[in-house]
C-alpha cells in the first residue's frame, strides 16, 4: 500500500520559525526531511520535536550512558525497558526504577510532584510488578525564601498524597536545600516493585495484526508538549506555558494498577507501556522500535476528553494515568472485560503491520509517516567539548583549613547545634509525617534510617532502598562526586544490614551544550560506573534530566543514585540509633584531615569550596563486605555511616535521631588528636560507619580479617549522661535536649508558622507573591 | 428539557472549627491583607443538567445535596444560581 | 470464624486486612466487591482503609452509596459484627451506621505515624482482650480524621460508655500534643448503641508483628474472634 | 471603613482535568440522577473584610485571589457578591 502524506488544512505552514519553535535544531531538521524524502507535515513536526527531545532521545546523555556497567548475574532486565529487574530469592524479582519532574514541579509543585510518583508507579507496574515501596530524592533553595517553602510544602504533599491514595508506602528519600536550588527544585521519584520472575512483560510490540488499545483515563489538551518543555532552560517563555501542567488522578492510577496486573497476568496480552512523557507518540513509537514492526493508529478512536483536538494534540498530549496494550488478536473483549471491572475504558485505536512504517491516520487520511523505526533510531547524538568551568577549579583548589573559624566555633558543641539545625541535615520528619509509610504492612524500617526495608511476604528476605547524592561534591570534583553518590548509597543499604545489588540513577545536571556542563556530565557519569563497577551494583535503568538553569545560573549537577539491595534474612535488619546503653561505640574506617565541600563550610561559612573527601571504591567494597559480614555474625548492634556533617553529626544523629528513646554517649578521639579539630569533627572523610557492638573484640578481630581500619572510640550512656567528646586536652560535653530540639525541631519551626507556605499546605494552591 | 447550570454553595456550618479558613485567613494576613477579619472555606459546585425548567433543576439539585453534595452533620448548602447553560 | 472484607474502588488496606485476620487470627476471609449484592455468609465484616473512589468530595461519600452497603447495613442492623477502619469508619459515618463525621485534619495534613491510645471501654466485643485503661500504640495514617459530632452525641458517646479508644500520650494522658487531628475530646474510636460497630481511625492490622512497629492490635482481632465463638456456643 | 462580605467561587479551570468533579458525577449518575452532564468542583470562600467602599472590598478580593486564593495554574476565579456584613 502506498500512501500520501498531506497537510491537514488549517496547519501553519512549515517554517524555520515554526521548527525552532519546536526545538529542533536546522541540522535535525535536515536529518528529519532527508528520512522522509519530503517536507514534514505539522504533526511529524510535533512528534519529532517530542521523540527527539532530550526526555525521550538522551542525545546528549546516551553516549556517555552506554559506558556505564549494567549487567550482573542478577540482573534479569538492564536498561532499555520502562523499569529494570533484579533477581531476589525463590523467583522473586524485584522492578525499580526513579524518574525526575523537576519543571513540572517548578511551575505547579503539587500537580508536577504527583504525577511525577504517578509516572514512575506506571513504569513499575508495567513490568508486571506489584509496586511496593516509593523514595523521592528533592532539592531546593533555602528557606528562608516564601516561595521555597511554598515550592517544597507543595512538592511533599504531591508526592504524599499520590502514594498514599495508590496505598504504596512511601518509606524513604532526601531533601537537601542549596541556593543552588533556587529557582530550579529538583523531584525524583522511584518505585520499586515486586514480581515472580515468570510474570515480567516487556515493553516490546509484536505480532502483525495484534490490536493497539489506549487503556485508562481520556486524553485531554493536557501537558502538550511537556517532553520539550522539560528539556529547555526554565525562563519566562515557560511561565507562558503555565496552562499545559497536568492534573494528576491517583484514583484512577490505582485503578490502573489493578487492571493492568490483572491484564498481565491473564495471558491476553502482548506489551504495556505507559504514555508518559509525549504521550501516545513516544509509547507507540517506542514499542514498534523494540519491536522492529511497523505501526499504525487512527487518532479518531482514542478517547477524548474535549471535543476538536487535532491529531497534533492527540499524539502529544501529556494526559495522566494512561496506557497502550498491545493485546493478542481477538482477545479485544476480554481486555475490555478487565478493565470494565475496574470502570476503566479501553478503545483499539491501532494495529501491529507487517509494512515497517510509524503511521498515524486520522480516519482515512494519513497525517504522519515515518519509515521503519527510523524515527527512534536516527535521532542524532551529540557529544560536546567538555570544558571544566574556572571557577569551580578554582572553587576547588581553595583550601578549607584556611577559612577563619567564627569565634562560636571554640566551643565544638555550639557548631554541632548549628549543624543538626542545617535543613539539609535536621530531621525531616514533618515530610515523612505526610507519607504513609506502612500501607501493606511490609514495612521493617521505614523513613528516617540510611536505608529503608521492605519484607518480601512469604519469605524471609526484605529488600533495602535508599536515595542519595550530593550535589556540591560534583560540583567541586564531578568524578569524585559521581563516585561518592554510588559508594555512599551502597554504604546505607549496607548498614541496613543489606548486600548492595543494583541502582538506578537520575541525572539532574544544566544546560549540556555548554562545555562547562558537559564535562560535569561526562566525568559523572566515569564516576558513577567506576564505582558500580568495583560495588558489583550494575545500572538497570535511570532518567535524565537536564537544562536545569534560569537566568541567575545552572543548578549543582546533581546524580541521584537509587540503590536496591537484598537482605536474606529479616534477622539482619539492622538499626540506625543506639540501642542500648554500656554498649561500645566501634569506628569502621579512618578518619581524615579533609574538610572540603563539606556542610559545615556551607552552613557555618556559606562557602561552596575546596576539594571533595577522596573516594576509594575499592576500600568501600571492603568496609561493605566486613560490615554485612560482622552483621550476619551477630556482632552490630545499631550502624549508621558518616556524611553530611561527619563524624560528630553522625554520632549525634544516632543519639536523638528516635526522640522517643534517645541515648548519651561518651568518645575518646585522642588517636586523631593531630588531625585538625574541625576535619576530625566535621569533616566528610568517606568509608566511615559508626557501630555499636556489646563484642568489641569479636568485631574488631573480624574488621582486622577484611583489612578494614576499626578503633573503640567509646561507649553509649544512658540519655541523662548527654553527650561527650575529648581529644587529647580538648574536652566539650551537652545535654542531649538542645541537640534534640535542634535535629527535631527546625523544619517544623520554619515550616508550621502560618505563613503563605502553610496555605499551600491546606490548598494546595500558589501564592504568587514572595 | 433544557440544559442548565446549577452553582451550589457548600459550607462548613458555623460553630465548626474550619481550620482551612482560619490558614486562609493568617495567610492573607502574612501578606499584607490586614483588614479581612474571618474567612470560611467550603465548596463551590457546578452542575449541568438538563431539566424541564428552572424549579424542576433547582429541587433535583437539592435533592443530591441532601442525599450526597453535603454532609448533613457538618454542612449547609445553598443553591445560588440555576441559569440555562 | 469467616471474615468478610469489603474492595471499594480505592480501598487500599483490603489485603492487610486480609493478612491480620488469616495470617494471625488463622480466620478464613473473602474479599467482597463493592458491586456485589451477598456478603457469603461473613461473621464478621471488615470496611478497611484506604481512598474509596479517591475520597473525592468528602471521605467515604460516594463509596456508601456502594450496592454492597445494603448488605453491610443489614449486617449490622441484624446485630453482627463489623469492624470500621480509617476510610471505613469514615464510610461508616456516612453511612449512618455510626454517628458523627470526620474531617480535614486541624493541621490540614495527612499524618502517618504510631500513636498512643488509651482502652476507654472494655464491655466491646472489640476490645475485652485489654484492660481498662491500658495505653496501646497503634498507626495512624490519615488526612480526614477529626472526629466531630453535636454536642448531644458527644454527650451520649461518653455516657453510655461508647468511646472505645481516646488518643493520649505515651503516660496515657489526653493532652492537645498527643491528638494527631484535633478530635473531639481525643476520639480515636467509637461504637454504635448496640456495640456491634466498631469505628476507628487507627490501623489496628498495622500493629499485628513487633517487626511492623507494634503488635498491640493483635487483641482486638482475638476479642472478635473470642465474641464470635462465645455466640456460637452460646 | 465598613465591613463587608464577599463571596468567591474559584473553579479548575475548562480543560483541565478534574477528577473530582468527574467522580461526583459518576456518583450521581449511579444514584439515578441521570440527567446530570457535567460536574465541577471548586471552593467557595466568604470573607469578612473591612473596606471604604464596596468597590474597593471587591478590588482588594481580586487581588487576593491572584496573589493567593486561586491557583493561577489550574483555576480561574470570580468574586460572586460583595454585601455589606
Ligand atoms: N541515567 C541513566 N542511566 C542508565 N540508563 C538510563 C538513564 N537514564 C535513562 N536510562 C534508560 O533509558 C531508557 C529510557 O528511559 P526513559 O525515556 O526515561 O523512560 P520513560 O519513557 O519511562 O521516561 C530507560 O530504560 C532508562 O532506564
Ligand atoms: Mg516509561
Amino acid at each position: 500500500m502506498t500512501t500520501t502524506v498531506q497537510p491537514r488544512p488549517g496547519d501553519p505552514e512549515i517554517t524555520p520559525a515554526l521548527i525552532k519553535e519546536h526545538g529542533i535544531t536546522p541540522g535535525e531538521y535536515e536529518r528529519v526531511v532527508a528520512m522522509l524524502g519530503r517536507t514534514p507535515t505539522l504533526t511529524e513536526v510535533g512528534i519529532v520535536s517530542a521523540l527527539w527531545s532530550e526526555h525521550c532521545s538522551y542525545k546528549h546523555s546516551r553516549p556517555l550512558l552506554r559506558t556505564l556497567p549494567t549487567e550482573a548475574p542478577w540482573v534479569l532486565q538492564g536498561p532499555g525497558e520502562n523499569a529494570g529487574v533484579i533477581a531476589v530469592k525463590d523467583g522473586l524479582a524485584v522492578a525499580f526504577k526513579i524518574e525526575s519532574h523537576n519543571h513540572p514541579s517548578a511551575v505547579e509543585p503539587y500537580q508536577g510532584a504527583a504525577t511525577g510518583v504517578g509516572g514512575i508507579l506506571r513504569d513499575v507496574f508495567t513490568m508486571g510488578a506489584r509496586p511496593v515501596a516509593l523514595l523521592n530524592s528533592l532539592r531546593f533553595g533555602p528557606l528562608s525564601s516564601s516561595r521555597v517553602r511554598y515550592l517544597f510544602a507543595g512538592v511533599v504533599k504531591g508526592i504524599g498524597d499520590y502514594g498514599n491514595c495508590v496505598g504504596v508506602p512511601t518509606v524513604g528519600g532526601e531533601v537537601v536545600f542549596d541556593p543552588s536550588y533556587e529557582g530550579n527544585p529538583l523531584v525524583n521519584a522511584m518505585c520499586v516493585g515486586v514480581l515472580r520472575e515468570e510474570e515480567l512483560i516487556r515493553a516490546v510490540a509484536e505480532g502483525v495484526g495484534n490490536p493497539i488499545i489506549a487503556v485508562g483515563a481520556r486524553t485531554g489538551r493536557d501537558g502538550i508538549h511537556g517532553a520539550s518543555f522539560a528539556s529547555e532552560d526554565l525562563s519566562e517563555a515557560s511561565e507562558a506555558k503555565r496552562p499545559r501542567v497536568q492534573v494528576g488522578d491517583p484514583f484512577t492510577e490505582k485503578l490502573l494498577l489493578e487492571a493492568s496486573l490483572e491484564l498481565i497476568k491473564s495471558g491476553h496480552i502482548v506489551a504495556i507501556q505507559d504514555m508518559g512523557a509525549a504521550g501516545l507518540t513516544s509509547s507507540s513509537a517506542e514499542m514498534a522500535a523494540r519491536g522492529d514492526v511497523g505501526v499504525t493508529i487512527d487518532v479518531t478512536k482514542v478517547p477524548v476528553r474535549e471535543s476538536g483536538m487535532t491529531p497534533y494534540e492527540i499524539l502529544l498530549s501529556e494526559s495522566q494515568e494512561r496506557m497502550l496494550v498491545v493485546a493478542h488478536k481477538g482477545r479485544e473483549d476480554a481486555v475490555r472485560e478487565i478493565l470494565e471491572r475496574w470502570d476503566l475504558e479501553a478503545a483499539v485505536i491501532g494495529e501491529v503491520i507487517a509494512e515497517p512504517v510509524y503511521r498515524v491516520t486520522e480516519g482515512d487520511r494519513v497525517v504522519a509517516e515515518f519509515p521503519g523505526t527510523r524515527l527512534v533510531t536516527d535521532c542524532p547524538t551529540y557529544t560536546i567539548e567538555k570544558r571544566e568551568s574556572t571557577a569551580l577549579a578554582a572553587a576547588r583548589a581553595l583550601d578549607p583549613h584556611g577559612v577563619t573559624p567564627l569565634a562560636e566555633e571554640a566551643d565544638p558543641i555550639w557548631t554541632l547545634e548549628r549543624l543538626l539545625s542545617s535543613p539539609t541535615i535536621a530531621s525531616k520528619a514533618w515530610v515523612w509525617r505526610q507519607y504513609d509509610s506502612m500501607v501493606r504492612t511490609s514495612t521493617i524500617v521505614g523513613p528516617g534510617s540510611d536505608a529503608a526495608v521492605i519484607r518480601l511476604r512469604g519469605t524471609d528476605a526484605g529488600v533495602a532502598m535508599c536515595i542519595d547524592g550530593n550535589g556540591r561534591y560534583v560540583a567541586l570534583d564531578p568524578l569524585v562526586g559521581g563516585r561518592i553518590a554510588v559508594c555512599e548509597a551502597a554504604r546505607n543499604v549496607a548498614c541496613a544490614g543489606a548486600r548492595p545489588r543494583a541502582i538506578t540513577n537520575n541525572l539532574n545536571f544544566g544546560n549540556p551544550t555548554k562545555p562547562e556542563v558537559y564535562f560535569q556530565l561526562a566525568n559523572a557519569v566515569a564516576g558513577m560506573g567506576e564505582a558500580c563497577r568495583v560495588l558489583e551494583t550494575p545500572v538497570t535503568g535511570g532518567n535524565v534530566s537536564l537544562y536545569n538553569e534560569n537566568p541567575q545560573g545552572a543548578i549543582h549537577p546533581t546524580p541521584t543514585v537509587g540503590m536496591v539491595g537484598v537482605l536474606d534474612s529479616l534477622d539482619h535488619v539492622t538499626p540506625t540509633a543506639f540501642q542500648r546503653a554500656g554498649d561500645q561505640i566501634v569506628l569502621l574506617g579512618d578518619n581524615t584531615a579533609e574538610l572540603g565541600a563539606s556542610e559545615y563550610l556551607q552552613r557555618i561559612h556559606g562557602l561552596t569550596i575546596g576539594a571533595p573527601p577522596s573516594c576509594d571504591p575499592a576500600a568501600e567494597r571492603r568496609l561493605i563486605d566486613a560490615l554485612l559480614d560482622a552483621i550476619a555474625s551477630g556482632l552490630v548492634r545499631s550502624a549508621h555511616d558518616c556524611s553530611d556533617g561527619g563524624l560528630a553529626v553522625a554520632l549525634a544523629e544516632k543519639s536523638v535521631v528516635r526522640r522517643d528513646q534517645p541515648f548519651g554517649f561518651a568518645v575518646d578521639l585522642t588517636a586523631w588528636a593531630d588531625l585538625p579539630l574541625r576535619a576530625l569533627l566535621f569533616g566528610e572523610a568517606q568509608g566511615r560507619v559508626v557501630t555499636t557492638t556489646s563484642d568489641a573484640d569479636a568485631l574488631l578481630a573480624l574488621m582486622q580479617r577484611h583489612g578494614v581500619p576499626a578503633q573503640v572510640i567509646g561507649e553509649v550512656t544512658d540519655a541523662s549522661s548527654g553527650i561527650e567528646f575529648v581529644i587529647g586536652a580538648v574536652s566539650a560535653r551537652s545535654a542531649l535536649e538542645p541537640l534534640a530540639r535542634a535535629f527535631h525541631d527546625t523544619i517544623p519551626g520554619i515550616m508550621d508558622g502560618g505563613s503563605p507556605a502553610e496555605l499551600a499546605v491546606a490548598t494546595s494552591h500558589a501564592p504568587t507573591t514572595d | 428539557m433544557t440544559r442548565y447550570r446549577v452553582a451550589i454553595h457548600i459550607e462548613p456550618r458555623r460553630g465548626i472549627l474550619d481550620p482551612q479558613g482560619k490558614a486562609v485567613a493568617g495567610a492573607l494576613h502574612s501578606l499584607g491583607f490586614g483588614d479581612v477579619v474571618d474567612v470560611r472555606v467550603g465548596r463551590y459546585l457546578v452542575l449541568d443538567t438538563d431539566a424541564p425548567d428552572a424549579d424542576t433543576a433547582r429541587a433535583t439539585a437539592a435533592r443530591m445535596c441532601e442525599q450526597l453534595l453535603a454532609n448533613p452533620v457538618t454542612e449547609d448548602f445553598h443553591i445560588a444560581t440555576v441559569e440555562p447553560a | 470464624m469467616k471474615v468478610g472484607i469489603i474492595r471499594f474502588p480505592g480501598s487500599n488496606c483490603d489485603e492487610d486486612a486480609y493478612h491480620a485476620v488469616v495470617d494471625h487470627l488463622g480466620a478464613q476471609a473473602v474479599f467482597l466487591w463493592h458491586k456485589d449484592h451477598d456478603l457469603q455468609g461473613a461473621d464478621l465484616v471488615i470496611l478497611p482503609g484506604g481512598f474509596s473512589y479517591g475520597d473525592y468530595l468528602r471521605a467515604g461519600a460516594i463509596a456508601r452509596f456502594s450496592p454492597i452497603m445494603r448488605e453491610v447495613v443489614a449486617h449490622a442492623e441484624r446485630g453482627a459484627p463489623v469492624l470500621a477502619i480509617c476510610n471505613g469508619f469514615q464510610i461508616a459515618c456516612e453511612a449512618g451506621l455510626l454517628p458523627g463525621a470526620l474531617l480535614r485534619n486541624a493541621q490540614l495534613r495527612f499524618v502517618c505515624e504510631q500513636v498512643h491510645l488509651r482502652v476507654e471501654s472494655i464491655a466491646t466485643r472489640f476490645s475485652a482482650r485489654y484492660h481498662i485503661g491500658q495505653v496501646i500504640r497503634i498507626p495512624v495514617a490519615h488526612g480526614d480524621g477529626r472526629y466531630t459530632a453535636d454536642g448531644d452525641t458527644i454527650a451520649r458517646l461518653e455516657g453510655e460508655g461508647r468511646v472505645v479508644f481516646r488518643y493520649v500520650d505515651a503516660a496515657g494522658h489526653v493532652t492537645h500534643e498527643a491528638n494527631p487531628n484535633a478530635s473531639l475530646r481525643n476520639i480515636a474510636g467509637i461504637v454504635n448503641e448496640r456495640g456491634n460497630v466498631l469505628g476507628m481511625m487507627p490501623h489496628p492490622e498495622r500493629a499485628t508483628d513487633v517487626r511492623l512497629g507494634s503488635a498491640d492490635g493483635l487483641p482486638l482481632l482475638h476479642s472478635i474472634a473470642d465474641a464470635l465463638l462465645t455466640e456460637v456456643n452460646a
